[in-house]
């Protein structure tokens, strides 16, 4: 967990400090007078509701934040995350049409966005392209494939819709106050949790993941060891792929549809997985919390709209995890990204 | 995108929906079911367009205005949004027909279909005033009884979609007076995830029956329903059918016939009694808007409801009752 | 170490900064074939989703199968139809489809320049359409506001300058914003402008429907501008919402932003500062101030942009602003962020736009085909190894016969 | 004795140049064997043949009287054949056994997990064997410049190289450190192990190896005896000519205070202090030499002085006024010129061509800007000036820096620093990189604005350089000015101490702050 701390420790400390000032302050103003304006907010950020929404609203943005976390760790960033959560949205609930199976539809999700990764990666490693307008390209075609897709089968941006994946109910501790929301909760909620675990392990335990941080801060050195810099890559960057595509999937299947009109549903849930991870520090479980950070706000904006607590127009209320992301970067400030990152490596090169 | 027919139609259209596109399962596809079935009644032809943005309605109606070959006979203008354009439109091609819906654009050629959403809301919200206070349970979903609040999920934030808001307090509070209406607007009519948020904290705070009118936003909103087992009031079409897998937790809908305005200015144009410059207001007494049961849960409802809700109607309909279009109106 | 803690976006740029590096020639080349090979591509989708697509009338029939689309009138509605069919006979390029061509154009020099001049200081601003956005509101409102004052004459003279500026002003405060954060806080502008589109969006939506809104409207939009208040159509046919004063104003942008990187002390501090800020340290060059500078006047030129849709293509201000923005960094990737290379991109991405209306028209083929293009034409502009590869190849089949290279490389 | 290795006309060429043309190279097994050249000679090149780094065009490998095929350096690690970089290749956030592992990780868990505690284990052992001090464990970017060697080196070992490549390593090492390394040379040979390392340095290769190699313009130009050549010699081979070792300087007359340090303290990147408390002043006419092993925080002093680091304490006065807090332009108006140690990082824009860079600096400044604009014409005859003064090749101010080789780019800078005509110049390491031909010529120029009565603060690791050039030499270790000797009565020993923190009481000292005695 210490990993979380570095690179900017300052800045995360001060974030983190202030989140919890905020919240314990929250907290007594509750006890002093629960029935103010303050303590019923304080309802709100401690209701298990609250927290049930913060971990649906997470799940798609920490996928797509530990595909790209394994991506620019072994030195390909890959901004192009959005696309492959657009495209595995699509293309999971088209698999689950065609075949009727949810669980089909998230594998068709999981390949076609594997897929979509694995393009991008020949044209960055084989043909040396530009990272970033590559990804910028990816987010682009999927941007445009998808609702193109859905027109043409189902005759407009929305797909029809099929089931949704439900919830998982552990007995007795889904009852348990605010935490039982753990315990009653999608099935890819826990997936997510499962994914952070892997993600971390791989990176941190494992010789592929030793490789893969070798390929993104000295790739020579990696080869100059033997080891081929480009397998390396075209692995974490395919794994980029899998990842997201079940963050897409998932989204897709938290509603069951695919809307395809303006953004689309993913609607820069993919940038937001990039300031995740980079404001997590590249630590699967640094990615998950700053998710949190931004989905609970978002979950308790979006309470805030339903009650009558203030009188803020609804738009207005919708800006807070927005610029809440944009805060917490003006006191986090730069993360030190891998130092071969974004750079093409060609084997033999002085 | 096109359609088709040939040449020897008796008349051709051109339809320019609403952002949003079709497959929303109401306002757009409601649009569309009105000149498919004008296509077989009337054997008309007709081609249709999904615009992307707001600027691009210009754009098309200006399209099919110029088009001469083939030339059309009508432009159907679905949407508010449209109006405006549409008002600039009008008047450089004067000798083309136009038809808009939910607003109304004062022009020769232009015939102006707007709908009395207030209405039927006022009876859905009825509806809504009573079951919440009584226990009730019927498919997937059950209302607590002790319950004293519903819930309204608007699209966006407008004059239109707030006649919804505004007949369903007034309904509500003409159930009982004790009973609060949360309302949200997540700012979108094609944000699912959102409306589904946005239901979940208003079941989760004691509503048990959540209105809404955001197009396919809706859908979130009837999976909400499913996940806290409570209740959903559609829009636009009879959800229960359009998105049978919500109909087990959509107790009704509150239909609102854009196809009928359609099909009745393509009827028009066929039989060359097109009024240019009329505004036709579709309200319950003229079967433009109605709450229709939802297929499975429309049993269920008890008919003492069912009753009040038709004298309701025929109050509505006699002027007795008058239902404000402002929320900031309801008494 | 000094570039142990490059920011993230610091290697953005330098990888952004090497697409400038290609010749010119070299660009043209690589731009071109990106097209021709993204259209190959397109036409291969087409047709695929025509077998997949289900329609009453198929273009042809073989037995079983079905085409719903025609591939190839598909690509001579979109290039051929968004220039009012030249090839038809009794062509003017007055016709309003060519006016609507250069109306998308017209905007997407703009936000194409205000992307290109961040890139030219190593900054990649996203935020454009959100500045473009909050100009287009300010511009928008001031008009309204002054047209009351400024009557008859004087308005038709006052009223457009005045709106622009109000535009550059909204939009060259809100670059500002992520501009100060990146230099004082070293907040990374992806992100930040990123978020910053989000909330521009949500405030003018709040704006337009409360406080500024238009009582006698529906829609979520301020009350309309007076005819004096917007760019006078010359020439063209008013209904288009093109004007030529409109491009006008394009140009001298173009040739005004030229200038500024070719033969200013400053566009020389923004180049060094944006290809090699160590480099420009030495040179006495203060990065923080340059830093806001360029995202400030980047901007503005986004909020010039969002005056011109304003003032010449709505008449108001509405929610729901069009993308120009996002395009705008596409037309910038294609034109090598070269000022003048931004005229001729701009262009292809207006026929695109205006092409996509035709071809929703025309053709059954959804119009989301020109977003895929799009995408597409960025992907083989990023990778121009691969044409390079390309054109040695046949530079070496050709060899005997002489012929030249395709694709370049001839610099590498 | 048998061949370790055996080079048989190896040419290797890159677009442009024939990097090597036909070079022969042949080793002894359990010799040193030094490989000498100038800038761009081929040595680098060379041994990344032999390590399979590059494929040679033509010419044959010879490993253990075996002809070998390396495709990758896997091949010729698995040949036994090591190599440690000039720039280490090192991954500085990872543990000094992940390095000296990675691509060999001894596993568990079905070889998936990497087995961190053997890992350790074995390098610790490998690291007893040769009697070399590193822990395990230390993350790289923390352990000094010396300490990685031996890392690389045991990096090496552990891949069982039999052979060890060293390029330039002592290139960064204190001359104690040095005396080391040469130490760990004989223990190795000692052990059979076969030593090949290219430099520079005349005299360590004459110490250090058994036999010389010197490579030319890519061609093998001689093989010599290390104990039977002189080091004018080995020069005239490297060069092709004639060298004079030493420069002879002018006489200058010391005039005003030009620039006055006092009491100065930085911090560095890291927010660690690296400059303390440091004061000194150089006088017109005068060079005031800085020696010391790199990262003493030199680095950190010159950038403070000319602006692109703030200070923590302590002041900077240029001709007597305090521009402690002025900004680097200011500075730069001023007339300071700064030839800065990295050409490539901050001395050029890479990208810009020659006209471009000419204007660095100047840009806000007359002749070549006025009013914001920039004069094209006289930037360009102001860059070919420059071009032409210093025989920078290619002779042509359109073409872009990067396309330079290391001297001719240090050339240009040095030319448009000078060009200034400034009151003050801050040389860094204004001859690093570069081969005896290019120094010799930079020494003169310095030299010659010394005599033209403009105050001179020379920084360096180059001892001759300094020494030879410097009226005052100040040493620094560890962020503090430690002495300022007289650079003609101290010794290279005498140096080496105080450059390694002692201090011998016998050096001839001389005062930091005013001119000493005139000579
Ligand atoms: N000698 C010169 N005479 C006239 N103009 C020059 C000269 N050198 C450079 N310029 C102008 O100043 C600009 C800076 O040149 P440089 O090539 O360093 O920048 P650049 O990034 O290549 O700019 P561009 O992409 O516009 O060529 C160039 O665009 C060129 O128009
Ligand atoms: N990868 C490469 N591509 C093109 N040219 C190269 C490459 N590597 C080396 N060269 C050229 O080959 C020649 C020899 O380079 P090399 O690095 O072997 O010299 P060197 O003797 O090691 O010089 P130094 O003492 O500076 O290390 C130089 O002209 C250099 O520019
Ligand atoms: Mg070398
Ligand atoms: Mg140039």
């Amino acid at each position: 967990m210490t990993d979380l701390l570095d690179g900017r420790p300052s800045g995360r400390l001060l974030v983190a400090g202030v989140a919890a000032l905020v919240f314990v302050a929250l907290g007594v103003a509750a006890l002093v007078a629960p029935e103010s304006q303050v303590g019923r907010l304080f309802g709100i950020v401690v209701s298990a509701s609250t927290l049930a929404a913060t971990l649906r609203l997470s799940v798609p943005i920490v996928f797509a934040a530990i595909g790209g976390i394994f991506a620019e760790k072994s030195g390909v960033i890959n901004i192009g995350l959005e696309g492959l959560l657009i495209i595995s949205a699509f293309t999971a609930v088209f698999g689950a049409d065609l075949t009727g199976s949810l669980w089909l539809g998230y594998l068709v999700a999981v390949v076609a966005s594997t897929a979509l990764a694995g393009l991008f990666a020949v044209v960055c490693i084989e043909f040396r392209a530009d990272q970033i307008i590559a990804g910028l390209a990816v987010w682009l075609i999927a941007l445009g494939l998808a609702p193109f897709g859905s027109q043409v089968i189902y005759g407009g941006p929305n797909t029809k819709s099929v089931d949704t994946l439900g919830t998982v109910t552990v007995p007795v501790l889904s009852d348990v106050p605010f935490f039982g929301a753990l315990f009653d909760a999608s099935p890819a909620v826990y997936l997510m949790f499962l994914a952070v675990a892997v993600g971390w392990y791989t990176l941190n335990r494992t010789t592929f993941g030793r490789w893969v941080r070798a390929a993104g801060e000295n790739p020579k050195a990696l080869d100059t060891a033997g080891v081929d810099v480009s397998r390396v890559r075209y692995a974490a960057v395919l794994l980029s792929g899998t990842f997201s595509g079940m963050g897409g999937a998932s989204l897709a299947f938290s509603i069951g549809q695919f809307t395809g009109n303006g953004p689309t549903m993913v609607n820069g849930k993919g940038f937001i997985a990039i300031v995740a991870y980079l404001f997590g520090n590249y630590n699967p479980v640094g990615a998950l919390l700053s998710t949190a950070l931004f989905a609970g706000l978002d979950a308790v904006q979006l309470r805030l709209q339903t009650t009558d607590l203030y009188a803020l127009p609804d738009s207005l209320v919708q800006t807070i995890p927005f610029v809440a992301v944009i805060v917490v970067l003006a006191f986090v400030g730069k993360t030190r990204l891998p130092e071969a990152a974004g750079e093409h490596y060609e084997s033999g090169e002085e | 995108i096109g359609g088709g027919g040939g040449s020897d139609a008796a008349a051709r259209v051109g339809m320019v929906y609403a952002t949003g596109g079709l497959g929303d399962g109401s306002f757009n596809d409601q649009a569309q079911t009105g000149i498919v079935r004008a296509e077989e009644d009337l054997s008309i032809a007709y081609d249709e367009s999904q615009p992307e943005s707001t600027s691009d309605f210009g754009t098309l109606q200006q399209q099919y205005a110029q088009s001469s070959d083939p030339d059309y006979d009508l432009v159907c203008c679905i949407g508010f949004l449209q109006a405006d354009a549409l008002t600039e439109n009008a008047s450089q091609y004067s000798d083309q027909q136009f038809m808009i819906v939910d607003s109304v654009v004062d022009a020769s050629n232009v015939g102006s279909y707007v709908f009395a959403e207030h209405e039927g809301s006022f009876l859905v919200g009825l509806m809504a005033g009573r079951l919440t206070t009584t226990s009730f349970s019927a498919g997937a979903g059950s209302t607590a009884g002790d319950s004293t609040n519903v819930g309204f999920v608007g699209g966006v934030e407008s004059d239109l979609i707030k006649k919804f808001e505004a007949g369903f307090t007034a309904g509500v509070k003409y159930a009982s007076d004790d009973v609060d209406v949360q309302t949200a607007y997540v700012g979108g009519f094609n944000k699912p995830a959102a409306g589904q948020e946005a239901a979940i904290s208003m079941y989760d705070s004691g509503a048990d029956i959540v209105y809404h009118a955001a197009g396919n936003t809706g859908t979130g909103v009837f999976q909400a329903a499913q996940e806290a087992g409570r209740f959903a009031i559609g829009v636009d079409r009879d959800q229960s059918v359009t998105k049978s897998s919500y109909s087990d937790v959509i107790l009704a809908s509150m239909v609102k016939r854009v196809d009928n305005a359609v099909y009745s200015s393509v009827e028009d144009v066929v039989n060359d009694e097109f009024q240019g410059g009329s505004v036709t207001t579709l309200g319950l007494e003229q079967n433009g808007v109605e709450a229709v049961f939802g297929q499975d849960l429309g049993g269920d409802v008890p008919q003492e409801v069912k009753d009040e809700m038709s004298t309701a109607r025929d109050d509505i309909i006699a002027g007795e009752i008058s239902v404000p279009t402002d929320p900031n109106q309801v008494s | 170490m000094s570039d142990a803690d490059r920011e993230w976006v610091d290697t953005v740029r330098q990888r952004l900064i090497a697409l400038g590096q290609t010749s010119a020639g070299e660009r043209v080349l690589i731009a071109a074939s990106a097209l021709a090979l993204s259209v190959f591509v397109g036409t291969i989708i087409v047709f695929v989703a025509g077998l997949v697509a289900t329609c009453r009338d198929p273009v042809l029939t073989m037995g079983g199968t079905t085409l719903c689309y025609d591939p190839f009138f598909v690509f001579d509605r979109l290039f051929l139809g968004a220039l009012g069919d030249p090839l038809a006979g009794g062509w003017s390029p007055l016709n309003p489809q060519f006016a609507l061509t250069l109306r998308e154009t017209t905007v997407l020099v703009f936000t194409g320049l205000s992307v290109a001049l961040a890139f030219r200081a190593g900054i990649f601003n996203i935020g454009t359409q959100g500045q473009l956005v909050v100009g287009g509101l300010l511009s928008a409102l001031t008009v309204l506001w002054a047209a009351p004052l400024l009557s008859g004459g004087l308005g038709a003279v006052l009223l457009v300058p005045l709106g622009v500026t109000a535009g550059a002003v909204g939009g060259g405060a809100y670059g500002a914003i992520p501009g100060a954060l990146k230099a004082y806080a070293e907040a990374n502008e992806v992100i930040t402008t990123i978020m910053l589109n989000f909330v521009a969006v949500l405030v003018t939506r709040y704006l337009v429907t409360g406080p500024f809104g238009d009582p006698n409207s529906q829609a979520n939009q301020t009350p309309p501008l007076p005819e004096v208040g917007q760019f006078p159509s010359v020439v063209f046919d008013p209904r288009t919402d093109f004007s030529l004063f409109a491009l006008l104003l394009a140009f001298v942008f173009v040739g005004g932003l030229y200038y500024l990187l070719a033969y200013t002390a400053f566009g020389y501090d923004l180049r060094t500062a944006g290809i090699q800020p160590t480099a420009a340290e030495y040179g006495g060059v203060d990065a923080a101030r340059t830093i806001v500078a360029s995202l400030t006047l980047s901007g503005a030129i986004g909020g010039v942009g969002g005056a011109v849709y304003v003032m010449m293509i709505l008449g108001k201000f509405q929610t729901g602003v069009p993308s120009y923005g996002f395009d705008g960094i596409t037309v910038s990737i294609l034109a090598g962020n070269n000022p003048l290379g931004v005229v001729f991109a701009a262009a292809l991405f207006g026929v695109l736009k205006s092409g996509s209306t035709v071809v929703a028209f025309a053709t059954n083929v959804p119009p989301q085909l020109v977003g895929v293009l799009r995408g597409l034409i960025i992907l083989f502009v990023a990778m121009p190894e691969f044409f390079r590869l390309v054109g040695r190849r046949l530079a070496a089949g050709q060899e005997e016969t002489g012929a030249a290279a395709v694709g370049g490389g001839a610099d590498d | 004795m048998s061949r370790a290795v055996h080079l048989d006309g190896i040419t290797k060429r890159f677009p442009g140049v024939v990097a090597n043309d036909e070079v022969d190279l042949t080793v002894e097994r359990g010799t040193v064997h030094a490989l000498l050249g100038e800038n761009g000679a081929g040595k680098t090149t060379l041994m990344n043949v032999l390590y399979g780094l590059y494929q040679p065009d033509e010419g044959r490998v010879v490993v253990d009287g075996e002809a070998r095929q390396f495709d990758s350096p896997r091949d010729a690690i698995d040949a036994g054949v090591g190599m440690i970089h000039q720039h280490f290749m090192l991954v500085d956030p990872m543990t000094v056994a992940e390095n000296i592992t990675l691509g060999n990780e001894p596993r568990k868990l079905l070889g998936l997990t990497v087995d961190r505690e053997r890992a350790d284990r074995e390098v610790r052992e490998l690291a007893d064997r040769y009697g070399f001090d590193v822990d395990p464990t230390a993350i790289v970017e923390d352990i000094g410049v010396g300490v990685q060697q031996r890392v690389e080196i045991l990096k090496a070992l552990y891949r069982g190289a039999d052979v060890l490549i060293l390029d330039e390593p002592t290139a960064v090492l204190t001359p104690q450190e040095v005396a080391d390394l040469f130490s760990v040379f004989e223990e190795l040979t000692a052990q059979g192990k076969t030593i090949i390392f290219i430099t520079h340095k005349l005299g360590e290769a004459m110490t250090a190896a058994d036999e010389i190699t010197v490579l030319r313009g890519g061609e093998n130009v001689g093989v010599v005896d290390a104990d039977a050549v002189t080091r004018e010699e080995l020069a005239e081979l490297m060069v092709g000519r004639e060298v004079l070792l030493d420069v002879d300087r002018r006489p200058a007359d010391v005039g005003e205070e030009r620039l006055r340090v006092a009491d100065l303290s930085v911090e560095d990147s890291r927010g660690v202090r690296a400059v303390d408390d440091v004061s000194f002043s150089v006088r017109a006419g005068e060079v005031f030499g800085i020696a010391g092993v790199d990262g003493n925080g030199q680095s950190e002093l010159v950038e403070a002085i000319t602006g692109l680091r703030g200070v923590q304490s302590g002041g900077v006065a240029l001709d007597r006024t305090d521009v402690t807090d002025a900004s680097r332009r200011d500075r730069i108006e001023a007339g300071m010129a700064y030839i800065p140690e990295d050409r490539q990082e901050r001395g050029l824009v890479m990208d810009f061509d020659l006209v471009s860079n000419g204007l660095l600096g100047s840009q806000h400044s007359r002749p070549y800007a006025s009013a914001g604009r920039i004069d094209w014409a006289q930037t360009r005859d102001h860059a070919e000036s420059i071009v032409e003064e210093y025989d920078v090749r290619p002779p042509d101010a359109d073409a872009t820096a990067a396309d330079l080789s290391g001297g001719n780019q240090q050339k240009f800078v040095v030319g448009r620093e000078l060009a200034r005509d400034p009151s003050v110049l801050v040389a860094s390491h204004p001859t690093r990189g570069v081969d005896v031909g290019s120094m010799e010529f930079i020494h003169d120029r310095i030299d010659a604005l010394r005599a033209a009565g403009v105050g001179v603060l020379l920084v360096s690791s180059k001892l001759d350089e300094v020494t030879s050039l410097s009226d005052r030499l100040g040493v620094m270790y560890e962020g503090e000015l430690v002495d300022v000797v007289d650079p003609d009565a101290v010794t290279e020993e005498e140096l080496g101490l105080l450059m390694a923190g002692e201090r011998p009481d016998d050096v001839s000292r001389v005062t930091p702050t005013d001119g000493g005695t005139d000579r």
